[in-house]
């Protein structure tokens, strides 16, 4: 029986990944025929790594980490992994007199760790998309995001800009002193790319095959296995769909975005 | 020998008027954990002031815990210590400490600050005094304490090796700067741990003349264990004898026979 | 000494003295633990050799070091460092009284010892994220964040390894201070400061060259520093950078550490 | 003895002996460099102390500790444990020969000391990260490379805090069996180990519980573990499962530290 | 010295056929960095094999120093050494470990391995001739050996104290440990630094006498520092003295005269 190696950057610890994916792993290999063994690597360094040595086979990864395996390994899109209000905003504060994003020309802006899609790339090109210029009309904070938030109330930042579902919603929902209209959103992105599972430009054209048509013949149970059976974590593929005919175009957002960033290998127009 | 048998015995120093003892010890008995005999068993005496006492015994027959006792660097199992008339036993540690400072105490190991200079080594004699931080160091003590250490150094001829470093002396070296720091204490009473075991002849005949001249003029009283018969018959006025951690003989010198002292030495292995 | 052999009782010693059959059962113990945790752990010799080619390629990509980021590189080292003197420099200075209360010989009292092995420990095991959590509430985010992030980091390993010189350290010394009437902080700065000064020095300097080091703390309170851009660069995957920043880290670890020996050696 | 005191000449010494104005330059630069990074450091009392209420609104947000995950922290835990243990047991074994050839008064050769010295620091400023890496792309994943990973931290620290500690050590027992024709390997064993092991002790445990706590290291590797649980709570503000698993690391470490505390009683 | 005054002069030891001697020192000069003047100046003599030499000298005369030289325990500045025929400062590591291994070495401050046992301390005496890891420690080592280690120890009087810790021992006992190495070493010449500085009288005497007796049976060589010029004169055959780091004085102990020997320690300060 063949069994295949499936890293999940984003996922922490292998607890969780049990916890989350080990359903899914287990309806993947009643479906497929393989055998499923998962791999919780928190660095996307260390996929694309694993990638390139042949280690691992699938990655299941965002789209920033996309980009760049597809950049550096040549590994091809399998599956989007569609989820509902994937996208970022720019949060201020409502009394802070900031109601444009051109008002925050020489402000501070907190975002959250290098290379993160929805909280570094994503905000950033929202940036660039209202006409700054994040490198040099901002003064960027990388930090974790709920040191963000703090800050942020605190007036130490201007703004924030970060995953708007996962990051901002979910903490202002346990905020006990603050109302939500105390915080205003002053941008908001456009739904990001579908996370994807890649699989490596080693693995031979028939296993991405079969297991492509595994997933799309039993989307719904597999979706249930994720969301349901999953952890806490996965309740953010809530409502998910699979997207079998994935394009790498789609990702074309994501590379501008690399673009605002200031890494321009992996910008659209780097290879050509 | 020869060396000493030149110097003449000193006169008796004379007694003072018969006060308080200086101090008492009664029934004191100590053991090291994991040692299995008690190395002291109810040890007893009484020192006048003024007085200048040999403590003898064979090798591990207990002389050193017993000077460590009465300070309480050891503490003791049993019995009751009585130095300048406090219990030292029950003492808080704030009197303990003042009690401490006016005793001098000179390790067989000598314990100088190995990495600090002699000059600092000699000035912490005084630190149970003035209990002040620039004690610390000679850096950063007063004029008045570095040449008082100065003089102290002066006296066991030491004052060229003022600044080097305590750990690079030879073995009567840092002898002599263990007997300068308790000079520069000016302590009222000495136990003092075989002072002269690392000394030249010369030298360790002319610390216990210093010792003996200190008891003369400032009445202060010292106890010395000694393997040296020569020393305890010239410069004590009493010897104490220990075997096996009890007192076998405490008598003046005048009533000791020195050619019968072999027996102290004879029975005890180790 | 013939003399005194015939009457010295005593026989040869046993081998291991004192052990009984708890203390063996201990050491059995320990063995079996480390033996099992070495055979779970699929050891191999020959996946290690075999690997070593793939090595050689991830290597290659960092050379040769890449200097175009060397300005900015300069930059946020040199505000590393000041963040990591001022850090470790408080720390330190809060290790040392720590340190005294939590070493066995000179704590004035079992419960002041328990209490700050305990405070101690407790700055280790609180993970830097939730320190730095707690400083940006308190002081915003900034330098100032980061230093006491810092210095948290340096008291829960400094007041540790310290407050160890100084049980170790020769009692003889400490022991003639204290006949000299010393208080304890006489005794504690006229000998066993000296004693354990070379030992300090050490912990210091490699605290230091941690707080310097230190990406996580740093980044988290957005303090920048060496640490965050060589964490970006290697997770924009910009290895050529990566090594270069490494060299630069590699040369300043360096210069700490002869700094240290040099010290050291002075007053060894 | 005034007779020899009237002959010895020499006078007071100065006050700071041998400094000269080299030496008092660079105490002038230590101290100008301390003090300008702590005014860089926006260092502010009034902040600090303001702040401190807020405090209480994080940690309320901590209690009371959940329990519901503790079997799979207890899992984990004990994943990590055993990682740990194989990890800083092949580090400190390797540890020793290396911190011999670093340590000045042992190393057979200035060669071999800087040398070692290097690998030692190497260890060190290579992030974790990228060894990390390393060892998963030439072992792949699993136990293995996280043990390998745990080894080399254990190495970057050990060693150095090894020789550190054989540097510091009296001179004379080994001095003792040099004269008595022993070899460096004898004399180490038989004089320098006695003499340092209670400080390899702490060292080791140290580094144990390092390890253990270690989340980066053995995240990369898809080895799990403690840390990475911790991580995981946080990053889901899941803060009363945080609190649950501080304090398990808390157990954890003060039992490691009181196993340490324990072993060396009985050695000092 | 009453004690000592009834031990006889033992004979003196039969001199072997003069051949090579032992050890020869020649322009030995030393000075240790930091210190200001040379400790050890243009140091010269030749000792014969079965000699027994006491090396005399005010403190910090450079006693000490010169017997460390002589092993290379500490390096000298210039000079030549010749130990059983080897040039001893050009000699490889290796040989120079096994020119060790034939000569004991009693230190001034002991120097034992305070966290090991008694009996390992004296196990060491062997190392340099086994090289072998069981005599790490007592633990490990064969029978064999450790049986004769406790020989050792009985032979100094210590035998109950085998599985005490080193450093639990009074100065005494600690003393005694050391030359039970030594013992256990089997050398053919010793270096005793001071040798009898912590004993008891009798300890002492015992401990020279002891020395004497191997000398004779085994024909091993003795130099030994000490301060003691009863020693000196009763277990002797030759004297060499030093003065601020030069030899002042060397010849047969009967053409010394004792009483003319305080101006060896009074010329110098420290
Ligand atoms: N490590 C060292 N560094 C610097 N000077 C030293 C060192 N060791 C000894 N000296 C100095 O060298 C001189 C000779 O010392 P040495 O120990 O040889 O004397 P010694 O004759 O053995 O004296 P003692 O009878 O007191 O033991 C002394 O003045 C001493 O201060
Ligand atoms: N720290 C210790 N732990 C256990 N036993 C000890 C300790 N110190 C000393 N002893 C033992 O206590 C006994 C008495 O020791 P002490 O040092 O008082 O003897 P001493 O009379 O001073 O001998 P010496 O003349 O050799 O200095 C000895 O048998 C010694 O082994
Ligand atoms: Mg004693
Ligand atoms: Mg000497």
């Amino acid at each position: 029986q063949e069994t295949v190696t499936m890293a999940v950057t984003d996922v922490a610890g292998l607890e969780e990944l049990r916890r989350d994916w080990g359903p899914f792993a287990e309806a993947l290999e009643q479906y497929t025929g393989f055998g499923v063994e998962f791999a919780p690597v928190t660095s996307r360094t260390a996929a694309v790594e694993l990638l390139r040595s042949e280690e691992v086979d699938f990655v299941l990864t965002g789209p920033a980490e996309y980009v760049v395996m597809q950049e550096l390994t040549g590994a091809e899109p399998v599956l989007g992994f569609s989820r509902p209000d994937y996208f970022s905003g720019i949060i201020t504060m409502a009394d802070s007199g900031i109601t444009s994003v051109d008002d925050l020309r020489g402000e501070r802006v907190a975002v959250g760790d290098v290379g993160s899609t929805s909280s570094h790339l994503a905000p950033l090109q929202l940036l660039a998309d209202y006409g700054l210029d994040p490198q040099e009309d901002v003064e960027l904070t990388h930090t974790a995001e709920r040191v963000a938030y703090e800050a942020l109330k605190r007036g130490d930042v201007a703004a924030w800009g970060t995953n708007y579902m996962d990051d901002y919603i979910r903490l202002r929902s346990r905020e006990e002193e603050l109302s939500p209209g105390a915080f205003r959103v002053i941008a908001r992105g456009p739904d990001l790319p579908n996370d994807v599972l890649v699989a490596g430009s080693h693995v031979p054209e028939q296993t991405i095959e079969t297991l492509r048509d595994a997933v799309v013949e039993n989307s719904d149970a597999l979706v249930a296995a994720i969301v349901e059976d999953g952890g806490e974590e996965n309740l953010k593929y809530e409502g998910m769909r699979f997207i079998a005919n994935i394009d790498d175009s789609d990702y074309d957002y994501v590379r501008d975005a690399y673009g605002a960033i200031g890494q321009e290998r992996f910008d659209r127009f780097a290879g050509e | 020998m020869a060396v000493a048998e030149r110097l003449r015995r000193p006169e008796p120093v004379n007694a003072p008027a018969p006060a308080a003892p200086e101090l008492t010890v009664e029934g004191l008995s100590k053991g090291y954990t994991g040692g299995s005999e008690p190395v002291l068993q109810s040890v007893g005496f009484s020192i006048q002031a003024g007085e200048r006492v040999a403590l003898l015994g064979a090798n591990g027959s207990g002389k050193s815990t017993l000077l460590r006792c009465c300070l309480r660097l050891v503490e003791p199992d049993a019995g009751a210590i009585q130095l300048f008339g406090s219990d030292v036993r029950s003492l808080p540690s704030r009197q303990l400490r003042s009690l401490r400072s006016r005793v001098g105490f000179i390790f067989q190991r000598h314990n100088l600050v190995g990495r600090l200079s002699v000059l600092s080594n000699v000035i912490h004699g005084a630190i149970g005094h003035a209990r002040h931080p620039a004690l610390w160091c000679q850096a950063m003590a007063s004029g008045h304490w570095r040449e008082r250490a100065f003089r102290c150094l002066e006296e066991v001829g030491l004052s060229e090796y003022a600044a080097r470093r305590a750990d690079r002396l030879s073995g009567g070296q840092s002898q002599r700067v263990a007997i300068a720091r308790t000079l520069m204490q000016q302590p009222r009473l000495v136990f003092a741990d075989e002072p002269a075991a690392s000394l030249d002849p010369t030298a360790g005949h002319e610390m216990m003349t210093l010792f003996t001249r200190l008891v003369r003029s400032h009445g202060m009283t010292l106890v010395f264990a000694s393997h040296d018969l020569e020393h305890a018959r010239c410069y004590a006025d009493r010897i104490i004898a220990l075997q096996a951690g009890r007192v076998v003989l405490d008598r003046p010198v005048q009533a000791v026979d020195f050619q019968g002292l072999d027996g102290l030495y004879r029975q005890e292995a180790g | 000494m013939s003399a005194r052999a015939s009457r010295a009782s005593g026989s040869l010693p046993p081998r291991l003295p004192g052990t009984g059959l708890l203390g063996f059962a201990a050491y059995l113990l320990a063995a079996v633990v480390v033996i099992w945790s070495l055979a779970d752990s699929e050891l191999s010799v020959t996946r290690l050799a075999n690997g070593v080619p793939e090595i050689g390629r991830l290597v290659g990509e960092m050379f040769p070091p890449a200097f175009d980021r060397m300005p900015s590189i300069g930059r946020t080292m040199l505000e590393t460092f000041q963040m990591a003197v001022a850090g470790t420099f408080l720390g330190v200075l809060l290790s040392l009284p720590l340190a005294v209360l939590s070493a066995r010989n000179l704590s004035p009292h079992p419960a002041l010892y328990y209490l700050a092995r305990g405070l101690i420990t407790f700055c280790r095991t609180v993970p830097d994220l939730i320190w730095a959590i707690i400083f940006v509430i308190t002081v915003g985010l900034g330098p100032f964040a980061g230093v006491l992030a810092l210095m948290v980091d340096t008291i829960g390993f400094c007041a540790r390894f310290f407050a160890e010189a100084m049980e170790e350290a020769d009692d003889g010394p400490p022991e003639a201070l204290r006949s000299l009437g010393a208080g304890r902080l006489d005794m504690i700065a006229s000998a066993v400061v000296p004693a354990t000064l070379p030992s300090m020095i050490a912990t210091s300097l490699f605290a230091f060259e941690k707080s310097t080091r230190s990406s996580v703390v740093l980044g988290l309170v957005g303090a920048g520093g060496i640490g965050i851009e060589l964490m970006s660069a290697v997770d924009m995957y910009d290895y050529r950078n990566v090594s270069t920043i490494i060299l630069c880290i590699f040369a300043m670890v360096v210069a700490v550490e002869r700094l240290s020996a040099s010290l050291r050696r002075r007053i060894l």
